[in-house]
């Protein structure tokens, strides 16, 4: 059944560009796990978006399947690194992902 | 009858050496130290030993025919593609000639060691080391090849490294030792360069091969002359000569009789020998002869000048012997090879008794050696006084002495060298002269005018063994002219022709005219040269012509210095600054991963952003 | 209509997504996020993947959120959290990230607009049947692999968020 | 040949030796060093077992080889076999490994178990190292060595060990990379141009190559060895492995982990690459000359004693090198000579700089002096050695440095010239230490004060002795050696097609005799 022309490939993948910078600002910018973890959905869902235009551009089932497997990723994802953030507030009592180096060379 | 003596030929030089592994082995069996008869019987026995052997032989051989040769092959040394040689010994005259004053002077030496040294409590080492000494030196003068000669000539080097720093308490003995052992090692490296360039050359170091060899060679071949000018470098280090004389006036740092048996008997004569022995080699290239000639003028000149102002009684000495070495250098240039060998035979016999003379004198002085400490020891020290002069004498070769033999045969030939009037000659003549001036400048020092500040402790110390050697040797240096050795088989040389009658006047004349020289101005012990400060010459003749000084500076700090620039080896730094630039590398890398999350979100972004552009630019 | 519709929706999933990223409440955050979300859902509707947009409405925005939720109120940070989150969001810190984004973006539309030759093809409209056919037919070792993803999630975030005495008796030095 | 002849079984012997001695001083807390001392008689006397081929006059190439499949697919085999050169390596390796477990007896302290394990697989990979014929097996026991001294240096070592561990282990592992590099690309090159795969150095000999790829590998090879000799610019970790080692490691290191390097050079990569050998030899020769020289005036300049016998010994196996680029019988025998010469002397002076640090605490020059008033026989055996280390001649070094400079002046006039300079360096190194240590007034550390150092012990007196006694024959009757050489040695000479042969820069007819007159009457009866 095809639609009207209007949203197409360009403007869809454009969208999903931007979503994905401001996701990506976000994360560059904010300091709180919670929001970080936010602002990863935002960049996950992004994708997913540029999957399902693409998808509904070249007459594929596969974008919708992958937009799928985004999601399950995104849920495992939000499930451990939440109980992550945790587990960190309760050792650290901050949220500040700045805090978490102990990685550092 | 040659055949019968070769077998025994083997242990004119085994029997040192026995004594020597004996001596240093006697802990072994005694577990403590050995009282001194012991060491003193096995050191000295075992030099007799070889010397009434050597007299033997020569008795019973050589006297009735003087073109004897005997010879003994011990074993295969070295075989290894063309190179084939044997442990052999080889004896003529001329060998014979050394092994004589070697062993006898050596021994004498040996026994009034056995004197001198008592107390000591290096006895046994010294007795060893002296053994080893001989040991060496013989094997050297019965040497059949070069690479044997080169083997006691090593050996004796060593020696006299080991002689020289005997006291090593005192590590000034030590420097003295080693600076012998560097500056002949650098002699002997030339040498041993000559030897493989003959080798290369001739196929054989036989030395009898390469003298035959040689003189069948082409005049004035190139290879022979540098392979002459190598040997000359060897014989210039272990005989003293300019330039590399500056070892011998600090090897006095020895005990008295080892100064005795380095100059006298066994290492500095090494030289003369080995141009003697392979005289053919140097009469094939007119370069290396006039190379030895000038050599030893010029040594006998600067070594002379330095004698005549030395404050020390063994320094003295010391430059007189370099000195008469070098007569001996001069008289080999001019193909006096008979002359050369009379000379050393005598040089060996007055000088052995001047330098054990002096010892008796500084032991006498509870080792004193400043000449201006002494005087008027004539009353106190007759007898020593008596070898003194004997060998002073000798020494300024005044007429029928033993020197004024040998001597009158070198100038003589001198004369002959160019057809009459030379720069040799004359140069000779001065020596002699200066010889004189030296000689009896220490006599009166040391025996006349007033007692010194040492003079009143004097307290004679020659025993038997002591004063027994001292006779023996004054009678030698007196009567030793007569003994000349019948050298003519070997060196096949012209007979010394006939030079006007006032040549030999001047010969005679000019030590004279040195004793008179002395007899002014040191008569009386105290000397217008002594009292007042001393001219810049005179430094400069005290310092041994400033060698020293000059090597110092030219070699031996630019070597510490880069050695010491250099002591954490420059090379390793390349190896370090690898490592360095690693660690920097590491370093840097190690900062980047700073554990901040959003920092490696922006290195995230930045890299997505270079790759885009890639791929945007692309 | 749908161009309307298409362009009405992406304004309030921009601005929404802005306001996430600039909001200093948490909550105020997460509920822009479900608007945001939301507004998606109604684009993946409007490019014919109905099955997408209801799973985005139900999963991202209900479930997840939901949990995103919880863990807020577990937090519990309140007002001094708003005001660390002021301090935080200083405009000097907005400079770097914004040029660094602002590049990318400009690459990646570049990029986009470079092949933009059939930008004139329609779009199909592909239903639930027809993603279900290819998930469980052509995709199914993928579909086995994400269940085990999910269980593992499952376990993990389990684990880690189980609240232990002994850990926090030792937290100074769990660095 | 069965399999289980000699040459196995000493590397076997070596290797569980090792393993023993670990156990039992794990166990029953003793016993190491009564196993490690067995298992290496064994040894010894499995090796003299060849005595017979030390006189027969050699039938074939080899005295003896074991050929076993390995890996058959891709030609490896396990193949050993021993010729003269291997036979004197041997008895080098066997010796200096008893002389310094003998020397050390008492040394090692603490897990001495451990401790005699790599000792004795060190020498198993020694052995292995010096019989190998296949180049792959080559490179197993090449590592096998590398790997126990490198915890005998990292454990055992001094107060700096772990940096000259971790010098010693980069710098030989580095070098050997390239060998295992050159072996495999010379095996595949033989592969791709003959069909057959095989590691067997008998085979490899006959590997045509182009002269470009030659040259390479021959570098490949030329470099590891030229590590391990040491030669010029790669020698800096030398220095620092012998001075930190143990006393008994410094032994294994100078007196036989060296001479691999230089045993590899005349066994693999001069026969294998004659004509880029030859090209390359002048290079080599004058890496010789430069190591001579800056070994010995390194050794001059160093403050620590024991520093000054390591640079000591990068000055000597400079006369290696040299000699063996000569690419004549001459030269090479001297190189050989000087292996078995420089193991000896530079083993007698490690130990006796162990000598003295155990009693002094001390190897620093600038702490110590005059010690032979207080410890007579110790100053005297240093002294012999050191006499020895400078090249007096009647000793073994001497015939070695002569022979080397001898048969190199033909081949290049200059470079031997140079090297013979060497000498006088030598002198200048040896007799510092003499002066520094053993003369002038009696000097000591402070915190060795309180006690009076005891001299030599008759065990370290004997074996020390001995040594003495072996340089002395190796001086006087040297020949033995070459005899056995000679046939290893020659084979080596037919392989080169033809070295350069040196223009005479003194332009001078040849004046060589081919026969002298008076060669019978030389003969001379002995006594």
């Amino acid at each position: 059944m095809p639609t009207e022309t209007l949203p197409d490939l360009l403007t869809g993948l454009t969208l999903s560009a931007i979503l994905f910078c401001l996701g990506l600002i976000g994360l560059l910018v904010r300091r709180n796990v919670i929001y970080l973890l936010m602002c990863v959905e935002i960049c996950t869902n992004a994708a997913a978006l540029a999957f399902v235009v693409a998808g509904a551009h070249w007459d594929s089932s596969d974008g919708q399947v992958m937009f799928i497997f985004i999601i399950t990723l995104a849920a495992a994802e939000v499930a451990i690194a939440l109980a992550l953030v945790l587990q960190f507030f309760r050792r650290r009592h901050t949220v500040d992902i700045d805090q978490l180096n102990g990685l550092r060379g | 009858m040659q055949d019968f003596f070769a077998p025994f030929l083997a242990w004119i030089p085994l029997l040192p050496l026995l004594g020597f592994v004996l001596l240093i082995a006697l802990p072994l069996f005694h577990l403590r130290e050995p009282p001194e008869a012991v060491s003193a019987v096995v050191g000295v026995g075992s030099v007799c030993l070889s010397a009434l052997l050597t007299l033997l032989i020569m008795w019973t051989l050589f006297l009735n025919n003087p073109s004897a040769v005997l010879q003994v092959s011990l074993w295969q040394w070295l075989k290894v593609g063309a190179l084939q040689l044997g442990f052999d010994f080889y004896l003529d005259w001329l060998g014979m000639a050394m092994l004589l004053v070697v062993t006898g002077v050596g021994f004498l030496i040996h026994l009034y060691s056995a004197g001198y040294m008592h107390g000591d409590d290096g006895y046994r080492r010294y007795f060893a080391y002296l053994n080893l000494f001989v040991g060496a030196m013989l094997i050297l003068v019965m040497a059949d090849n070069l690479l044997l000669l080169y083997l006691g000539w090593e050996g004796v080097g060593l020696c006299s490294y080991l002689l020289i720093g005997f006291w090593y308490r005192n590590s000034a003995n030590g420097d003295a030792a080693r600076k012998a052992f560097i500056v002949t090692r650098i002699g002997d490296t030339a040498m041993l360069l000559g030897l493989i360039l003959l080798f290369s050359q001739f196929g054989t170091l036989s030395i009898r091969a390469l003298n035959t060899a040689a003189a069948s060679a082409p005049a004035n071949n190139l290879t022979v002359t540098l392979a002459a000018l190598l040997l000359l470098g060897g014989a210039v280090g272990k005989s003293a000569q300019l330039p590399l004389q500056t070892w011998l006036p600090d090897a006095m740092a020895g005990p008295t009789p080892v100064s005795a048996l380095i100059h006298a008997a066994t290492m500095v004569t090494a030289g003369v020998y080995l141009i003697a022995r392979m005289h053919p080699l140097f009469n094939a290239s007119e370069t290396a002869m006039s190379a030895v000639g000038i050599v030893g003028a010029l040594t006998l000149l600067l070594a002379g000048f330095s004698a005549m102002v030395q404050s020390d009684i063994k320094r003295v000495l010391a430059y007189s012997t370099i000195s008469q070495i070098g007569y001996m250098f001069l008289a080999l240039g001019v193909g006096a090879w008979t002359g050369a060998i009379f000379h050393l035979m005598t040089h060996a016999f007055f000088k052995a008794l001047l330098f054990l003379s002096a010892g008796s004198v500084i032991l006498s002085l509870h080792h004193e050696q400043s000449l201006f400490s002494m005087g008027g020891l004539r009353r106190k020290l007759p007898f020593t006084f008596g070898c003194f002069a004997i060998g002073c004498a000798s020494l300024a070769a005044l007429p029928f002495t033993a020197g004024f033999y040998s001597k009158d045969q070198i100038l003589l030939k001198a004369w002959e060298y160019q057809g009459g009037f030379n720069g040799i000659w004359f140069t000779g003549i001065l020596g002699a002269l200066i010889t004189g001036f030296y000689s009896f400048r220490l006599l009166f020092l040391v025996f006349f005018g007033n007692d010194g500040p040492a003079s009143a402790q004097c307290k004679d110390a020659n025993n038997g063994v002591m004063t027994l050697p001292l006779s023996v040797l004054a009678v030698l240096a007196l009567f030793g002219g007569l003994l000349t050795p019948p050298l003519q088989r070997v060196f096949t040389q012209a007979p010394a022709g006939h030079a006007p009658l006032w040549v030999e006047g001047v010969a005679i004349a000019a030590p004279i005219l040195g004793l008179a020289l002395a007899w002014l101005l040191f008569r009386h012990n105290t000397s217008p040269m002594e009292s007042r400060g001393k001219s810049a010459l005179e430094k400069l003749w005290f310092s041994g012509w400033g060698f020293d000084w000059l090597y110092h500076r030219l070699l031996v700090q630019p070597l510490t210095s880069l050695a010491r620039i250099n002591r954490n080896d420059i090379l390793n730094s390349i190896y370090n600054g690898t490592a360095f630039i690693c660690r920097q590398l590491h370093n840097l890398l190690s900062t980047s991963q700073n554990g901040l999350i959003r920092w490696y979100i922006a290195s995230f972004t930045c890299g997505a952003i270079i790759f885009l552009a890639l791929l945007v630019v692309l | 209509m749908t161009a309307v519709i298409f362009y009405i929706s992406a304004a309030t999933a921009t601005v929404a997504t802005a306001m996430v990223i600039s909001s200093r409440n948490a909550v105020h955050a997460l509920l822009h996020l479900i608007v945001s979300l939301l507004a998606i859902a109604v684009i993946f509707t409007l490019y014919g993947a109905p099955f997408a947009a209801a799973l985005e409405v139900i999963v991202y925005a209900g479930a997840i959120m939901v949990l995103m939720i919880f863990v807020i109120m577990m937090l519990n940070q309140g007002d001094a959290a708003v005001d660390q989150e002021k301090a935080w969001l200083a405009p000097k810190n907005w400079y770097g990230p914004a040029l660094l984004t602002a590049i990318l973006l400009v690459q990646l539309l570049l990029l986009i607009f470079s092949g933009a030759e059939e930008s004139a093809q329609r779009i199909h409209y592909i239903g639930p049947t027809e993603v279900g056919i290819a998930l469980f037919s052509h995709y199914i070792l993928a579909v086995e692999l994400a269940s085990m993803l999910l269980l593992a999630g499952l376990v993990g975030a389990f684990h880690l968020a189980r609240h232990k005495r002994i850990e926090t008796s030792e937290a100074p030095d769990a660095d | 040949m069965t399999p289980f002849s000699t040459l196995p079984a000493i590397i076997a012997i070596l290797f569980c030796g090792g393993i023993l001695a670990w156990l039992s001083e794990r166990y029953f807390n003793r016993g190491s060093r009564q196993i490690s001392l067995i298992s290496l008689s064994v040894a010894a006397a499995l090796l003299a077992t060849y005595w017979p081929h030390l006189t027969d006059s050699p039938t074939g190439v080899w005295w003896d080889s074991v050929q076993i499949n390995w890996i058959p697919r891709f030609g490896i085999s396990f193949s050993l076999a021993i010729d003269g050169l291997g036979f004197l390596m041997l008895a080098l390796t066997v010796l200096m490994g008893l002389f310094g477990l003998v020397v050390t007896w008492r040394d090692i302290r603490f897990r001495r178990g451990f401790f005699y394990f790599n000792y004795l697989w060190t020498l198993a990979g020694v052995v292995g190292v010096f019989t190998a014929i296949d180049l792959f097996l080559f490179f197993f026991f090449w590592e096998v060595m590398l790997l126990p001294m490198l915890f005998l240096i990292a454990v055992w070592g001094y107060e700096e060990r772990i940096p000259a561990a971790i010098k010693f282990f980069i710098f030989t592992q580095a070098s050997s990379l390239l060998m295992l590099l050159a072996i495999v690309t010379l095996v595949y090159l033989h592969y791709s141009a003959s069909g057959i795969l095989t590691f067997n150095y008998r085979e490899l000999l006959n590997a045509q190559l182009t002269p470009g790829n030659a040259y390479w590998l021959m570098l490949g090879f030329f470099i590891a060895f030229a590590v391990k000799l040491p030669a010029l610019p790669l020698h800096t970790w030398l220095p620092d492995a012998h001075t930190q080692a143990p006393t008994a490691g410094s032994i294994l290191l100078a007196a036989i982990l060296l001479k691999t390097g230089a045993y590899g050079l005349l066994r693999f990569t001069l026969p294998l690459f004659p004509e880029a050998s030859a090209a390359f030899a002048p290079v080599a020769m004058s890496i010789g000359a430069a190591s001579i020289i800056y070994g010995a005036l390194l050794a001059f300049a160093q403050q620590d004693m024991k520093r000054l016998v390591a640079y000591s010994s990068v000055s000597h196996m400079g006369f290696v090198l040299l000699g063996l680029y000569a690419m004549n019988t001459v030269a090479a025998q001297g190189a050989v000579m000087q292996m078995i010469a420089h193991g000896f002397s530079t083993a007698a002076l490690f130990s006796l700089v162990g000598a003295i640090q155990k009693r002094l605490n001390s190897r620093d020059m600038a702490q110590l002096g005059g010690l032979w008033s207080s410890l007579p026989k110790l100053s005297a055996t240093a002294l012999f050695f050191a006499v020895a280390s400078l090249g007096m001649p009647g000793l073994g070094n001497f015939i070695a440095e002569f022979l080397v400079l001898l048969g190199s002046f033909d081949s290049n006039h200059w470079i031997t010239a140079i090297a013979a300079t060497g000498l006088i360096g030598a002198a200048l190194y040896a007799l510092l230490m003499m002066q520094r240590v053993f003369f002038g007034g009696l000097r000591t550390p402070e915190d060795a004060q309180t006690r009076s150092p005891t001299d030599l012990k008759a065990r370290e007196f004997l074996a020390l002795i001995s040594l003495a006694a072996g340089l002395l024959l190796l001086g006087l009757r040297p020949q033995v050696v070459f005899d056995i050489a000679q046939p290893a040695i020659a084979r080596t000479g037919t392989l080169h097609k033809k070295a350069p042969t040196a223009t005479s820069q003194i332009s001078s007819p040849k004046l060589r005799l081919s026969a002298w007159p008076d060669t019978d009457h030389r003969r001379g009866n002995s006594p």
